[in-house]
């Protein structure tokens, strides 16, 4: 597989593995932040994390977009399905986010619901096409990468007209959740969380470009790598990351080059625009009402928005009490700090939506890190 | 009058479909029986026309297997195969992976209203045919007929039984520290070649269902090393090869340590996977085998395998530690090291 | 975040429509989001849809400098 | 990190349902099977935990008899039973009519998204009830999941295996001109029982479904006279005694004639089926059976059914004739004859 | 069963088919039609062609609901179903009946259509009033018997103000039929047809009374006896019918007295007649079209009718060419007479609507008189 | 034609629904045809309706009617 195997080659990793080690001062610390889910789910199914040495932590962030949807959102997805009689649609990874009263849209799909996985915002539009006779709601999700599909699958049906269908949308924007969290108290005033640099999100930068990140580098002194989802390219993108704070610099760099401009993708910028308007205010799940990071349905495609369609009101619900999510996403805490992680929380039964997506930090450690929470012994014993 | 005919209109195996009269059990039921499934999977038990049927005894010094699997797939047709072949496979394995040579099998259809009757047959050749080269005839039956919007088309669900020496135990419970894992060849096609073929995830693929019985491999694998040295013999199907040694693992309380890049998997299974953001350690297989095998035995078992036609990309994969949490590990082709957990969930097309 | 991987497209089917090959595995996407793409180019698909392009000679340079910093193993920090 | 129980959290049998998970073949899976069926079937068998099961070799002079039968009946439950029972009596009853005793089960289970566990738990302890009152261990199972609309709540496919004297022949193919047919009890409570409860025809009635495991009777019976006298046995299921006896002299090329007035009905379920339009002749029954017996020892047979508390209302109906178009006749208690056919369709509600 | 049981009895059986066989002259033929598919039925069942000596020959006629409903009827329920998506519910009975195309209900329903079985015209509408999204037509069918409770639900419907719920009503009229049978030129003018005398309607005339018979046996001369479906009244019936020819009488009498009465049932009557009006002609399969013998909703129900809410125009279709169905019904023919009888034409593939309901002559006689096609030899052998 | 039986009426449940008993076997049925049935009358029963009544003098009448006829072999032809 082209630009894919290359970027996951052993040896390299070894090798790079021992460069870092010996570019790492032996005293200091680095504490990075990958911002992306992508990035969490790359370093636990590859194991990158047995091959940076001691002075390196990754802290996971707030960037997946099952993760940060909150319940109340879920839940107007499912009272559409169960009460209003929609045909939901929505991406595979969302089935399973937990939301009130124990469900989650799996279980309401069990209890009638009419949910559908869809692949693509594609597939929803041509459900709604199918079934004239049914209201067929899309429910998105996503950060920048996602967003322009659905912006496309919205223009396209106000071109076809068709009646039946609308889009409930949750979509999220990088640079208001990377302010959020460099102004939270923990990072900015206590210092609890300490920063010393980013990973910046690889599929997010090919649609919005590299230039959004200035500002952290700038103006909060971070340094910023974005780089590629291939094992090979966090590894070298947290070389980089060193080797700013080594030098005392914070600049945005680009280990992405190959499919990240400054600029980022126009096309998808401009179909965006055309749909989409910004929200004053957001609610991510971990990180509370965030201003100025979320999209909604412009008034022009307004017959389109589920929320306007169905009429509904928004209802904040807490999280499970003891669910750690919140203090996760925002990097204060470690998925092993949770008192349900692994017992009440498990995959089968998320109780927080970071134990849901494997790119969630929960999940990711809990399927692919859990051994590296007790003492391993490998003993072979001929029989 | 003269004595006419059972059935003078043959059932429209162009045209026609299932109704509900298929299944009440009258002349129609009867009539669907001797056109389509009497025919097909002819032999003599069959013919004796009870409801049951008897066969010979067991050969001496041979004790009783049984395995039952429900098919349940969807799309009914896959490349390489269909719910018809996969049914005699799926039990045609479990039956093997006990050490039995599969004897008999019998078949419960559960065909649902306005199924075409031309898929039907289409699906009861193939099962016939699938028996036919196993070698292990469909001696009894049973057919239910549900309303339209009560079931999918068709589901089997099919029961072996077999014989096994009497000396003979392999079992999941019988993993040992130190004991060597071995697969019979690529992981994930039959998994890969059925999701291609799923509504809304289509692509194009060379993939192929591997379903294929595995009896004879199994014969071949055991005479090749003393009785006792092969543990456990598990058909990675649902939940694949990652759930399957997780099962084996609990069983026998007991850790695995696999090697990624020891692992084979087609590239175009790979491939596909990668466009889902599906793990081919979580594909089903139909026609390949884990086997834990005693460690001084282990060349002389892979050898077996990969001398057998169906096992030539057989490969040793990992070996079984001590570990009271019971994890299967894996060494990842990068270089680092994760647990391979068990299924959780389906496994649904992921974005992120 | 968000699963997307680099596929070579192998046919233009209309204005909107391309197949892609990614490692002999076949599928039809959207480029809408991608006007200009021809045969032969990588782009990186998302949800069906064909977000961004690779640019073989950068792709190219950053293997390059994976392999020249491994290889140079006895040089000590970056930079 | 302590070691942790397997599910910390257990199976929600109040208000939990049956997702998609559930059939994944994960942990979720993993966890219905260890947390309901495991416990409900426990036995040794089924207690090795594998794909398939082992048992000990057949008693030695016995051959092998296979029987199977899917079930999917609606309402799941009725009075009387519900299908899990019947899952059980069902397949124990076409190998006991093969003159076998039947020795142990397998159990196919396809549950439909959105099923209640609480309906399940219930079905699975009536299912493990009633193989534990018939001495017939459930020794290996599948369970399956499929979406809503592609199912209906449960579906079950048992298969039954047992051993027969290998000089032992019953089959519906032995019937002779001559030979006395006999009948184990009163005709139709089951279907009557089931179309109680059906949506929309619902009545009020005591009739119970006489669901039942008939092979301690089918043991009295051939043991009360000689080998061969009893020429066939069958269980009129599905399209009730007319269809059975129809079957019988299609196998054997024989008639049949019947005395309305000897065959055993309940007054309610005459009255049941006056009610629907009905014939209690083809209504189902899951806990009689048919004999057909040598002449000469036809009293002995009846003597022995009657002695049997599940053959207290045993009969004599008729008689085999002979007859080249395989007519099943009746002379009817009101003094005129009439064919008594095949059961054509389903048994729907008449109005005309 | 009380008013059941005692109209069985074997005995009493026997001695009345004693009597009969001396109360027939023995050079006389009788020829007798039973205008009901419910005497067909008794007459089937329980033998009682046996007991009735060689004098006696009993003709079916066309008193099966099921029978005289034409293809064109059925295509437009099955049309309805299938291409207008709506929930058609119907009497059990109706299922089987074969339409255009090789198709009927059943097999619409195996091809996707939503056909409901209901025993109760109040089961439909109580479907649509569970079902309001969906368009729930009740195929109705019947004769006199089954006309008042149709009304009934239509009237309710109408109370209850259900906008989804509709009545496909094909409510035909006995007397119209046998006027036409007389009239017809196989018993009018070329005598094929001998008829002596009818058996007439036992639950047609719980609800119109005996009276609407006596212009048969003042018009036509033709002995007329309203007998019950129960065997004993049937064998009765043919003795009374006997008795006028005997005697040269020709009227109406009633042996089903503990349930008709001249006048019938008022309240019945009163509801049928605020609710329908009668139809000008109507297609009879097997009679063809009959003028002023049938029903059709009046028009301040007409928001129930579904000819009306679905614009549905009627095309008859002709029979199977080799199909004896019009000629059986009309008395011409015997079933044994068609060349497709017991071989195309079975109980499980009907080729015509007589081969399809317990009370057709054609599945009368396959069900339970077909041992009388052949001679029959029983041989006891002890083995 | 058409499937009716007659059943004793057990309970009256509404101006419009009662319960009939036929030989021990219950149903609810729709009496709006029938008006003015009582507890303990026979009812015909068709489709879920009453349509009609019996009159149990009149069925008496009908039973003896046949009793009295068989039970007169010798004496010929009716009337
Ligand atoms: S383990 Fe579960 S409950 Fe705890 S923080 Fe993670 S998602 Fe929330
Ligand atoms: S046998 Fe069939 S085809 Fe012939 S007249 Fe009767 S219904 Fe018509
Ligand atoms: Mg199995
Ligand atoms: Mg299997
Ligand atoms: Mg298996
Ligand atoms: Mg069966
Ligand atoms: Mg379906
Ligand atoms: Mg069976
Ligand atoms: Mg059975
Ligand atoms: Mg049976
Ligand atoms: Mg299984
Ligand atoms: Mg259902």
């Amino acid at each position: 597989m082209k630009y894919i195997s290359e970027f996951r080659d052993g040896d390299l990793a070894r090798q790079m593995a021992e460069a870092l080690a010996r570019e790492v001062q032996p005293e200091r610390r680095y504490n990075f932040m990958e911002f992306c889910g992508g990035h969490t789910h790359a370093i636990s199914r590859y194991g990158i994390a047995e091959l940076l040495p001691p002075q390196v932590r990754m802290i996971h962030g707030p960037g997946c977009p099952v993760c940060v949807l909150p319940i109340g959102r879920v839940d107007q997805a499912i009272a559409l399905a169960l009460e209003r009689g929609v045909m939901l649609c929505t991406y595979g990874d969302v089935m399973r986010v937990p939301a009130s009263q124990s469900l989650s849209l799996m279980k309401a799909k069990a209890r009638g619901a009419d949910v559908r996985m869809v692949y693509s915002a594609a597939d929803a539009l041509k459900l709604a096409q199918d079934n004239p006779l049914r209201e067929v709601v899309f429910l998105a999700i996503g950060f920048e990468t996602t967003t322009p599909p659905t912006a496309l699958v919205i223009r396209e049906a106000a071109r076809a007209q068709v009646k039946n269908f609308s889009v409930l949308a949750n979509h999220v924007l990088t640079p208001a959740a990377v302010t959020h969290i460099l102004n939270s108290p923990e990072v900015a005033q206590w210092g609890t969380v300490p920063l010393d640099g980013f990973v910046g999100p690889a599929h997010v930068s090919i649609v919005i470009g590299s230039a959004p990140y200035v500002p952290f580098a700038v103006g909060y002194r971070k340094p910023v790598v974005i780089a590629g989802f291939e094992p090979l390219d966090v590894m070298q993108a947290i070389r980089m990351l060193v080797a700013q704070v080594n030098e005392g610099r914070a600049e945005v760099e680009n280990e992405f080059t190959r499919a990240v401009t400054p600029e980022g993708n126009r096309a998808a910028q401009a179909v965006v625009a055309e749909v989409f308007e910004h929200r004053e205010s957001f609610e991510w799940r971990g990180l509370g009402v965030v201003p100025d990071s979320a999209l909604r349905i412009r008034p022009a495609y307004a017959a389109f928005d589920a929320e306007l369609k169905f009429d509904l009101t928004y209802t904040p619900v807490p999280d499970h009490k003891q669910c750690e999510c919140g203090a996760i996403l925002r990097g204060v805490k470690r998925p092993t700090d949770c008192k349900l992680f692994g017992t009440v929380c498990t995959p089968e039964n998320p109780m927080g939506s970071c134990m849901v997506s494997s790119e969630g930090a929960c999940a990711a450690h809990y399927s692919y890190g859990r051994f590296r929470d007790i003492p391993m012994v490998v003993e072979t014993v001929a029989s | 009058m003269s004595i006419k005919k059972d059935y003078i209109r043959p059932l429209d195996f162009k045209n026609g479909r299932v109704d509900m009269n298929h299944g009440a059990g009258g002349r129609a039921s009867a009539q669907l029986i001797s056109e389509l499934f009497a025919r097909a999977f002819d032999n003599e038990f069959l013919r004796q026309g009870d409801d049951g049927a008897r066969m010979p005894a067991l050969p001496t010094g041979h004790e009783l297997v049984m395995a039952t699997d429900g098919h349940v797939i969807s799309p009914l047709f896959f490349p390489g195969g269909d719910i018809g072949s996969l049914a005699v496979h799926g039990t045609v394995n479990d039956v093997a992976m006990m050490g039995a040579t599969p004897l008999y099998l019998s078949a419960s259809f559960i065909l649902e209203e306005g199924f075409a009757l031309a898929d039907l047959q289409r699906i009861v050749h193939s099962m016939a045919a699938a028996a036919r080269a196993a070698g292990v005839p469909v001696v009894t039956g049973d057919t239910k007929v549900v309303e339209q919007g009560k079931g999918d088309g068709v589901f089997i669900s099919t029961t072996g039984v077999g014989a096994v020496p009497a000396g003979r135990r392999l079992s999941g419970s019988l993993a040992q520290v130190g004991d060597v894992i071995l697969v019979s060849g690529t992981m994930g096609e039959h998994g890969v070649a059925v999701l291609s073929k799923r509504e809304s995830l289509e692509f194009e693929t060379a993939i192929e269902s591997d379903s294929a019985a595995l009896h004879t491999l199994v014969a071949a694998l055991l005479a090749a090393v003393p009785e006792g040295a092969v543990r456990t013999l598990r058909d990675p199907t649902r939940g694949g090869l990652a759930t399957t040694l997780n099962e084996i693992a609990r069983q026998s309380s007991v850790g695995m340590m696999l090697e990624e890049s020891a692992i084979p998997i087609l590239p175009q299974v790979d491939a596909a996977c990668e466009l889902l953001g599906l793990d081919p350690l979580y594909m089903a297989n139909e026609g390949k085998l884990i086997a834990v095998v005693d460690a001084a035995h282990a060349e002389a078992a892979l050898a077996a395998l990969q001398a057998h036609e169906r096992g030539k990309a057989a490969a040793r994969i990992g070996v079984v530690t001590e570990d009271p949490h019971r994890f299967v590990q894996m060494n990842t082709a990068f270089g680092g090291r994760r647990v391979v957990d068990w299924l959780s969930g389906e496994p649904l097309p992921r974005i992120c | 975040m968000c699963l997307a991987l680099p596929a070579r497209i192998v046919a233009l089917s209309d204005a909107d429509h391309a197949v892609v090959d990614l490692g002999g595995v076949r599928k039809s996407i959207n480029i809408a989001l991608t006007p200009g793409v021809a045969v032969d180019d990588y782009v990186i698909v998302h949800v069906g849809h064909a977000i961004g392009q690779i640019d073989a000679e950068e792709a190219a340079r950053t293997l390059a400098l994976f392999a020249q910093l491994s290889a140079v193993p006895a040089e000590g920090a970056l930079g």
